[in-house]
């Protein structure tokens, strides 16, 4: 029992809401044009969390809230690619949004989902877990539907009501937990749960797990993943499919780590079965897509899939943790370059469009070209180094079909990544005309440009130094 | 470090180029010559003082040792080394890469970017030969696969998009072949290392032959692919076909030496075991690669395939002997020995020979854009020194004493004779078939009426200028270097590889 | 004497949940929906667990006025009077829904339950409000942070006038509202 | 005996809410099916509070979770459905079909 | 050979020299090119007179050399020794090189690409040597292959000449086929004794030895043009006639018959290959022999009779006459390379080399036509000329009645075709018009090849002192083969009486022996058609064709099916379940009509099975997308339903 502990633990978080709430509060008196200073205060509240996250990583593995809070590794990494991240997604949505009314709206939206997000992964307890579900979920709800056009709000309904029937799935796993265990505790349950009755952990397993997978996007609940994403704008299309899936993956570790451990059921196969069919369908999915957001959808869901052999052998190998370290971040950079490419071009919806705006801009291309290739796990880009560690995890954690399979999707997966490259860098081979530059559909914007450099130099820097990234936070 | 050095020498001019604007194309292309041309010079330093060591000091252990933790939890690392199988690929392909950077001096097709890329793959490929930890080796690999791609994509002819794409998907399905092989190999093993200097020490998997099998079965199937046999080869004749000629050229020459480079590092010292159980199957697919790439090469009708098919049949070769190197049972370790020999050479050989082959094809299209044997004739008139020089590599691939080609398959065929003779008798009815299709091409494209396309009417059909020669000439000089004085280079690769040879079974 | 009373109780929320997906009108369905709610609060009240009850009880009732108003705003067929049906796909949710039932139902009556872990709480409320402001209190913060972002999202997602139509672009002007009478800043 | 008559009232409510928000078109009809599964599984943890963990207030917090999440789901239900309202004047979620494949 | 330290002593160095003298000048005429055109007859000639004089020296100092060069393993270097095999055949092939280097220096013309021919022929030179004093493997198979090479390059010298260059690919196809011999008997050397030294050969025994002696033994069988290959020798009458006579005469297809005495002891160790030799070389001397008598053109004639002469020479091989066997190949070096520089001067003078041109030749150009008479003679093995000696001595070793009688026979057919080709060019003159039938026709015979090919002939007719018992002697002394049979003065006049009766027969009866032209021993008796390279190609054809349409198909159907039935599908079902149902109709049907159409391409169905179930799984992945929540909503239940089945059922 730790008790309290200290809430100053919780200070990275406490930056971030401070980001939301006096962003929202410098909004309401910000003129219209002028909201850029709202995101400036949010990217710098992100970088300042982001680096105090950092810093505490060096430090030992704190509970906070009576065990409910939990800062240790995973915690970690997730509030620094978190925080990270949101500050990115905010300079994207600066992007799309500059000027807009709701503009500091979709910005203290994105800090709060940031916050949910940690929160999903740093939680030690159910409940929490739960509360954290609703946090990372709500503010994207609306964020879907900032822009209030047609495919906008019919992806935020979707969103919303797969997301409202996936939480009464969650919560009834957990009443099934509580009814067993009566406790709502990570350490409780995983003391407690391995004794319960099979169908109270099944379902409470399966209950908990669906809420996940669904913030994840992993199948069978991935159906929001390309509605939403075609729907809303390619920045926070950016946002949703990153930072909420990391968190989430994180606490699908931490439960397969503790609680689930020592459950009588083979719960690490259903793991590996949901990883199986996300990369699976992902890819295939994927293969005759034009639009260049559905296609990073499905890019999303099968990148899940990679993820969760991780998360399946959580428990069973250490090469779990760094695993999930590298991959998480790995995924973050180059996911958030991919769409940075799409941001650069919004008008531009099928990967012809996109080719005929953007194709000509060779640095562009090039940087796309190494952002995707980091997707399919290239060396050296950081997926490269993510990948290896996922494969070797799960192969020293018994699934080594899961490793076949995952390197025969790995192929599968380059038909459709290419099927994005070869257009694009064909318009660097063959438009030296630059005829595309002043009749393509639309302009190229700048700041999703710096963005998707920033990507990649960070996927390949990240790379090359993933031996240190890894030994800095778990050695 | 000077390993380091030169290994990453390329990539640095490479980033050079690209990042500064203002470089006018001109000085870029010299500067790529004047890079490569330091490479060579660098790696013959190396090869100068590689000689000077007393000999067999390099059969187990490396020069030019260069060691950084990359990834620690894995124990996987910056781990560079050179010993008597790598250098002489890494002096391979320096100079291949130096006559390349000569022949496209003329190149107009963006020749910044084009240098640039080349070095990368410079970069990438000597990387590859030197790298002694399996993860470093397969980034390289991989990386060879994405320049090489965009070598074709972007300065091929013909249907250059589909091949490269056919190459890129071909060849990456066998990286992760490899890969799970490799993470196959690091699992099995006691220590958890990607290191392949203690894995060879120490090889995985001795305990569990079915395992071993399988992560046998999963690196051959990579290395198979890239080197490649049959059936994994259909990718290279149509890379070949529409890749530019200096792109054929280390295509055949460096990067399907990847291949084979990585049964003898990885695949034969990492399992020697499972590799000594499996050698007959080694054995039948060389073997099968190196009669069906003779006879597919014979009925081709554009000179171009031809070339890319025959790569077929010789790295069958190679195949051949290393599966005969692993039949211990059959064989005494000396002529397993030679017959190791024999594949390294080969290798080297092959480098050699078929860049210039390729180079000599990029003649033909340069002249009249086309590779077909119905559209050229009697190119020994106007056009002596090509026929001179396409005769020589000809000569040189089919296996004529004097040049490379021979020193290989000689200690190929000799050496493999006692481990598996029903299967050298067949592979050697290969030599034949080589030596008529090479003189079937000669017959076609130099002698008889003087024809060519209509493009080379018009421009003048000239022969190959000083450009194309020196770059031509200096390949062909070192073939014929290494026929009449091989012990240059056997004294080099001997030590290294009858170790290797007596490790399996021993 | 309170087992029938749960069970009748029980025998109600689940009648009128049912009635909900039969009646013919909306405003009909949402009064069914109310009673189930309220039924399933008087459970939960005779599980002893008052101040939840209440809650869910007061928060029901705001919740389908709300919900009855919503409809007659916006939805058709208002007054509830016109008979209507919009159903799809019948015959599979039903499966769904009752296999659901079947399912939880087996589990439910094949676990050995254990008896209680101990006695009663004296005051069920104060051992929640002592949960609440102790071990529980991240659930609160999280929930309550949850409801902050409930009310931004919800601001943005519904109305389309924001702080800039009604105060101009740089806000310096008398609010513009269609019906005079906002709130000033 | 008590606990599995409540429990199965509990998955009755779920199994009825379940069934509605299958089969219902209209946006707020379906959320109504949702908020009677939630109903059910409120129930299922005030059971677990009182039958079987009396002694400890998480099932209670369960419940207040619960609640909230009735009521925030319904906020942002209601929210969507005017969003879509105004933009497409939709009010079923068969009409709302243009993302897909 | 256990000199201390050969490579430095004088000898060795002399060796060396011998070898690479040649080697780099004539690599220096190719290399300059036509520049060198002018002075490329006068250098050759010195070469091969410098040669001539090492290998004299060579000769009697009987040196040993040995580089390193190959394999680590013991006989993996470059290693040549000089024996008195050695040193009859250096001698013999320096000394008819210079008389056909001369002869060619006079026959070529000034416009022709004089330096390469010469560098070609001295690269031969060099190889032949190398050949000769080989004593290991990779020496021997380095001169073996070059000397192969070289004379591709002389067949198709005239490569704009259509059909030329196909001559010698045929030959070098034909003889590299029979080298693959050597490789394998490389390997089994070294498997059977650890060396690749020639002397290891004789070590081997069991299986190795059986097939080192069989790859041997067709490696020698195709370097002289014994059958089955013998009809390389008839394509390679193509090349210039200085070509004809030195390598298709005079040495390189000698090195066959050279290689089977050299390495008797192997084939005497497996018992069955030392009869095969016998047999082979008497069939071939009897077949060979009988196209010899009938092929109406001369150039034609002496290639068969060439291949049926050294048919003597691997019988001597098969019977052991090891001495008999190098005399007779010294013998039949002189005289066919005598009478081929007199049918090549006719040639260039005359234009032509069939019977109906050349008839009458010897008459108007006397000189040349007593050296050729002198040449026919000493070929029909009349007495007391040099074949009809050593012929006997290969007789004389020959036991078993059917072998012997093959072998009277065979020498019986050398006096008929030998007194053909004499009755031929001392016949009536041929009509003009059946002159300049080949090529253009100087009408001059230069001196120099008159004087050539009487050289020639007499030096080979010399050689019938052999028949002489103490020269005999003396000469198995220098060759080391003291212990075979002399033959008996009786078999010796009983040969000498055939073959003379024949030969003034076949001259009196021309007309007769005349009209075995019409038979098909003048079209080689269809041995051409046993090299054909039409199976392999057939093979070609259809492996090129399974590669393209199977192979490649296979992997890019299974790749980019996927992708575009996936394009196609979606294309149709947009969405709703009732459309879903019809697209899994069309779909099939549509599989169902791609699959006839490939099929018809022949691609293989079990490919196209799998590529259909990639693509139907890329439909399916996309099929639940329907965009209708409510749908989505069911699957995700059933989703969950499956999870939860399998964490209960597996668990």
């Amino acid at each position: 029992m730790s008790g309290m502990g200290n809430p100053l633990e919780l200070l990275p978080e406490m930056l971030l809401l401070t980001g939301a709430v006096g962003g929202l509060l410098l909004g309401m008196w910000t003129p219209q044009r002028r909201q850029g200073r709202v995101a400036v205060v949010a990217v710098l509240l992100c970088l300042a969390s982001a680096a105090l996250s950092a810093a505490a990583l060096a430090g030992p593995d704190v509970e906070v809230f009576h065990g409910t809070w939990l800062v240790d590794t995973i915690t970690g990494v997730v509030r620094v690619v978190v925080a990270l991240g949101a500050a990115v997604a905010v300079l994207l949505c600066r992007s799309s949004l500059k000027g807009r009314p709701r503009e500091t709206e979709a910005y203290v939206l994105v800090l709060l989902a940031a916050i949910g997000s940690i929160t999903l992964a740093a939680s030690g307890d159910v409940l929490v877990l739960m509360a954290a579900y609703l946090l990372a979920s709500i503010p994207l709800y609306a964020l879907v539907g900032m822009q209030k056009d047609s495919r906008g709000v019919e992806a935020t309904l979707k969103y919303f009501l797969m997301g409202a029937f996936v939480g009464i799935v969650m919560l009834l796993g957990i009443t099934a937990l509580v009814l067993g265990v009566g406790r709502s505790r990570y350490d409780v349950l995983a003391a407690v749960l391995p004794d319960q009755p099979t169908p109270i952990v099944a379902v409470g397993v399966l209950g908990v797990l669906a809420g996940l997978a669904f913030k994840a996007g992993a199948v069978p609940l991935h159906f929001w993943v390309p509605d939403v994403t075609a729907g809303t704008t390619p920045a926070i299309a950016a946002f949703i499919t990153t930072i909420p899936k990391i968190g989430a993956l994180a606490a699908v570790f931490r439960l397969m780590d503790g609680p689930f451990a020592d459950v009588p059921l083979d719960v690490p196969l259903v793991v590996a079965v949901i990883a199986t069919a996300s990369m699976t369908l992902g890819n295939l999915a994927a293969f005759a897509q034009d639009e260049v957001l559905r296609l990073l959808a499905y890019s999303t869901i099968s990148q899940v899939g990679y993820v969760l052999m991780v998360v399946a052998v959580a428990d069973r190998t250490d090469l779990a943790l760094p695993a999930l370290a590298i991959y998480l971040a790995a995924y973050t950079v180059a996911n958030i370059g991919a769409f940075a490419a799409a941001a650069a071009a919004p008008e531009a919806r099928t990967i012809a469009e996109w080719s005929a705006a953007a194709g000509h801009r060779r640095w562009l291309v090039l940087s796309l070209v190494i952002c995707l290739l980091g997707l399919v796990g290239t060396p050296p880009t950081a997926v490269f180094v993510g990948k290896l560690a996922a494969f070797l995890a799960a192969a020293d954690g018994g699934l080594a079909w899961l490793v076949v399979v995952a390197a025969v999707n790995t192929v599968a997966s380059l038909f459709y990544y290419l099927r994005w490259i070869v257009p694009a860098f064909g318009g660097v081979g063959g438009g030296a005309a630059g005829s595309a530059a002043s009749g393509g559909p639309g302009a190229v914007l700048r700041l999703p440009v710096v963005v998707v450099h920033g990507a990649a130099a960070g996927s390949i820097v990240l790379g090359v130094a993933a031996g240190w990234y890894v030994a800095g936070i778990v050695g | 470090m000077y390993l380091t050095v030169v290994i990453m020498l390329p990539l640095l001019v490479a980033v050079l180029l690209l990042a500064l604007p203002r470089l006018p194309e001109r000085a870029a292309m010299g500067i790529w010559v004047a890079t490569t041309a330091a490479e060579v010079a660098l790696v013959g330093w190396m090869w100068w003082r590689f000689a000077a060591e007393p000999s067999g000091s390099y059969g187990t252990e490396f020069g030019y040792e260069a060691k950084v933790s990359w990834i620690p939890t894995v124990e996987a690392g910056y781990h560079v080394g050179v010993d008597g199988i790598s250098l002489p690929l890494l002096a391979m392909t320096a100079v291949l890469f130096l006559v390349c950077a000569v022949w496209s001096l003329a190149e107009r097709r963006r020749p910044r970017t084009y240098a640039a890329l080349f070095l990368f793959l410079q970069t990438a490929c000597m990387g590859a030969f030197a790298a002694l930890d399996l993860i470093l080796f397969f980034v390289f690999f991989d990386l060879t696969l994405v320049g090489m791609y965009f070598v074709i994509a972007g300065w091929g002819h013909g249907d250059r998009r589909r091949s490269a794409l056919k190459f890129f998907i071909y060849t990456f399905v066998g990286s992760l072949a490899l890969l799970v092989g490799f993470i196959g190999l690091f699992l099995g093993g006691d220590e958890r290392t990607f290191d392949m200097v203690s894995l060879t020490a120490e090889p995985p998997l001795r305990d569990s032959p079915v395992a071993a099998g399988l992560v046998l079965l999963a690196i051959g199937l990579g290395l198979a692919i890239k080197t490649p046999t049959f059936p994994f080869h259909t990718w290279l004749p149509d890379a070949h076909t529409d890749a530019p000629a200096p792109g054929s050229a280390i295509l055949a020459g460096v990067l399907l030496k990847l291949g084979t480079y990585g049964f003898v590092r990885i695949a034969m010292p990492m399992l020697p075991d499972a590799w000594q159980r499996w050698a007959a199957v080694v054995v039948v697919v060389g073997v099968v690669s190196a009669i069906w790439g003779a006879l597919v090469a014979f009925a081709q009708q554009d000179a171009k395939r031809m070339v890319a098919y025959t790569s077929v049949n010789h790295m069958g070769y190679v195949l051949l002997a290393l599966g005969a190197a692993g039949l211990a049972g059959q064989a005494d370790a000396e002529a397993r020995g030679v017959a190791t020999v024999g594949a390294v050479v080969q290798m080297v050989s092959h480098g050699l020979l078929t860049g210039a082959l390729f180079l000599l094809m990029g003649v033909l299209w340069a002249r009249g854009g086309t590779y077909a044997f119905g559209r050229w004739g009697g190119l020994a008139g106007p056009a002596p020194v090509f026929a001179a020089c396409f005769g020589v590599a000809a000569f040189g691939s089919l296996g004529l004493p004097g040049l490379s080609g021979f020193i290989g398959e000689f200690q190929i065929f000799a050496g493999s004779l006692q481990a598996a003779p029903v299967a050298v008798v067949i592979a050697a009815t290969g030599i034949v078939i080589t030596a008529g299709l090479f003189l079937t091409a000669i017959r076609r494209l130099l002698t008889g009426d003087t024809v060519a396309p209509t493009p080379a009417k018009s421009w003048g059909l000239n022969d190959m200028g000083a450009r194309e020669v020196a770059a031509v000439a200096p390949l062909l000089a070192l073939s014929l270097l290494i026929g009449v004085a091989p012990r240059v280079l056997l004294d080099v690769i001997e030590p290294a590889a009858t170790t290797l040879a007596a490790l399996i079974g021993g | 004497m309170s087992e029938v009373v749960l069970i009748g109780l029980g025998v109600v929320a689940v009648a009128t949940g049912i009635a909900v997906f039969v009646v013919d009108s909306m405003a009909r369905a949402t009064y069914a929906l109310l009673a189930s709610f309220l039924a399933v609060a008087a459970m939960v009240l005779a599980l002893e667990l008052v101040f939840l009850a209440l809650i869910t009880a007061l928060m029901m009732v705001m919740e389908m006025a709300i919900m009855a108003v919503f409809m007659v705003m916006f939805m058709m067929n208002p007054g509830g009077l016109m008979p209507m049906s919009m159903m799809h796909n019948t015959r599979g949710a039903a499966a769904a829904g009752i296999a659901v039932f079947v399912l939880l139902t087996a589990g439910i009556w094949l676990v050995d339950w254990p008896a209680a872990a101990g006695p009663l709480a004296v005051d069920p409320t104060h051992q929640l409000g002592e949960a609440i402001m102790g071990s529980h209190m991240l659930v609160m913060i999280v929930v309550g942070l949850g409801l902050f972002a409930t009310i931004i999202g919800g601001t943005v997602l519904a109305t389309h006038r924001g702080r800039y139509d009604r105060f101009g672009p740089d806000l310096d002007r008398a609010p513009n509202d269609p019906i005079p009478g906002g709130l000033p800043r | 005996m008590m606990l599995q008559i409540v429990l199965t009232v509990a998955a009755a409510l779920v199994g009825v809410g379940l069934f509605g928000a299958l089969s219902q078109q209209s946006i707020v009809m379906v959320m109504m099916g949702l908020e009677l599964a939630l109903n059910g599984v409120l129930l299922g943890g005030a059971a677990a509070w009182y039958f079987l963990h009396p002694s400890v207030a998480d099932a209670q917090v369960l419940v207040i979770v619960l609640l909230v999440v009735m009521a925030v789901e319904m906020a942002m239900g209601f929210a969507a459905t005017i969003a879509i309202y105004r933009a497409r004047q939709v009010d079923t979620i068969d009409m709302a079909d243009e993302l897909s494949g | 050979m256990e000199v201390p330290d050969p490579n430095t002593s004088a000898a060795g160095i002399v060796l060396a020299a011998l070898v690479a003298f040649p080697a780099a000048s004539g690599g220096a005429l190719l290399v300059a090119g036509r520049r060198a055109d002018r002075f490329a007859g006068f250098v050759s000639v010195a070469v091969a007179v410098a040669a001539c004089g090492l290998a004299a020296v060579v000769a009697t100092g009987r040196p040993v050399l040995s580089l390193p060069f190959m394999a680590a393993v013991d006989g993996g270097s470059l290693s040549l020794a000089v024996d008195g095999i050695s040193a009859v055949l250096v001698v013999m092939v320096t000394v008819v090189t210079l008389a056909v280097v001369v002869f060619a220096a006079a026959d070529l013309p000034a416009d022709a690409a004089r330096a390469r021919f010469f560098g070609y022929i001295l690269v031969f030179l060099a190889a032949m040597l190398l050949t000769v004093t080989a004593s290991t493997v990779p020496a021997l198979l380095i001169g073996w292959e070059v000397m192969g090479a070289m004379s591709y390059a002389l067949i198709g010298y005239f490569w704009h000449v259509r059909g030329k260059i196909s001559a010698g690919t045929t030959a070098f196809v034909t003889t590299r086929t029979a080298d693959l011999g050597m490789y394998v008997a490389a390997g089994a050397v070294l498997a059977g004794a650890g060396t690749l030294d020639l002397s290891g050969l004789a070590a081997l025994s069991g299986g190795w030895a059986d097939v080192a002696a069989a790859g041997l033994f067709i490696a020698a069988l195709g370097k002289s043009a014994q059958l089955p290959f013998s009809a390389w020798l008839s394509a390679a009458m193509e090349g210039p006639s200085p070509v004809s006579a030195l390598l298709h005469s005079a040495t390189m297809v000698a090195a066959g018959g050279y290689l089977l005495i050299r390495t008797m002891p192997v084939l005497e160790s497996t018992g069955w290959a030392i009869h095969a030799a016998a047999w082979f070389g008497v069939i071939t001397a009897l077949v060979l022999g009988a196209i010899a008598c009938a092929h109406p053109d001369l150039k034609q004639a002496l290639a068969a009779s060439t291949a049926a002469q050294l048919g003597f020479v691997v019988l001597a091989a098969g019977v052991g006459a090891s001495a008999g066997g190098i005399d007779h190949l010294v013998g039949h070096a002189g005289v066919k390379a005598g009478l081929f520089v007199a049918v090549g001067a006719w040639l260039t003078a005359l234009g032509a080399t069939r019977a109906a041109g050349l008839r009458g030749a010897g008459r108007r150009y006397p000189a040349m036509g007593a050296a050729a008479a002198a040449g026919c003679l000493v070929l029909g093995g009349i007495p007391p000329l040099g074949l009809w000696a050593t012929k006997d001595e290969i007789l004389a070793a020959t036991h078993g009645p059917a072998l012997l009688t093959a072998g009277l026979a065979a020498s019986a057919l050398a006096a008929v075709y030998a007194g053909r080709i004499l009755a031929t060019v001392l016949g009536g003159r041929a009509p003009a018009h059946e002159l300049d039938a080949e090529e253009h026709g100087t009408r001059r015979v230069p001196a120099v090849a008159t004087a050539v090919a009487a050289i020639l002939a007499l030096a080979s007719a010399g050689m019938g002192a052999l028949a002489l018992p103490p020269v005999a002697h003396s000469v198995k002394e220098l060759l080391g083969a003291t212990g075979e049979p002399a033959p008996s003065l009786s078999s010796m006049i009983v040969t000498g009486g055939i073959a003379t009766v024949l030969f003034v027969s076949t001259v009196v009866w021309r007309r007769t022996v005349m009209r075995l032209a019409d038979t098909p021993l003048s079209e080689w008796l269809g041995l051409p058609r046993l090299l054909s390279a039409r199976p392999v190609l057939a093979a070609a054809r259809f492996a090129a064709h399974a590669d393209d349409h199977v192979l490649d198909r296979a992997v890019w159907g299974v790749a980019f099916g996927a992708r575009r039935l996936a394009a196609m599908v979606a294309r149709s079902d947009d969405g709703g379940i009732d459309r879903a149902v019809w697209a899994v109709a069309s779909g099939a049907r549509r599989s169902a009509g791609v699959a006839a159409r490939s099929d018809d391409e022949g691609i293989d169905r079990a490919v196209l099975s799998i590529a259909a179930g990639v693509r139907r799984l890329g439909r399916a992945a996309r099929r639940p997308q329907t965009g209708l929540l409510h749908q989505y909503f069911i699957l995700a239940a059933s989703g969950l339903a499956v999870l939860l089945a399998l964490l209960v059922v597996v668990g």
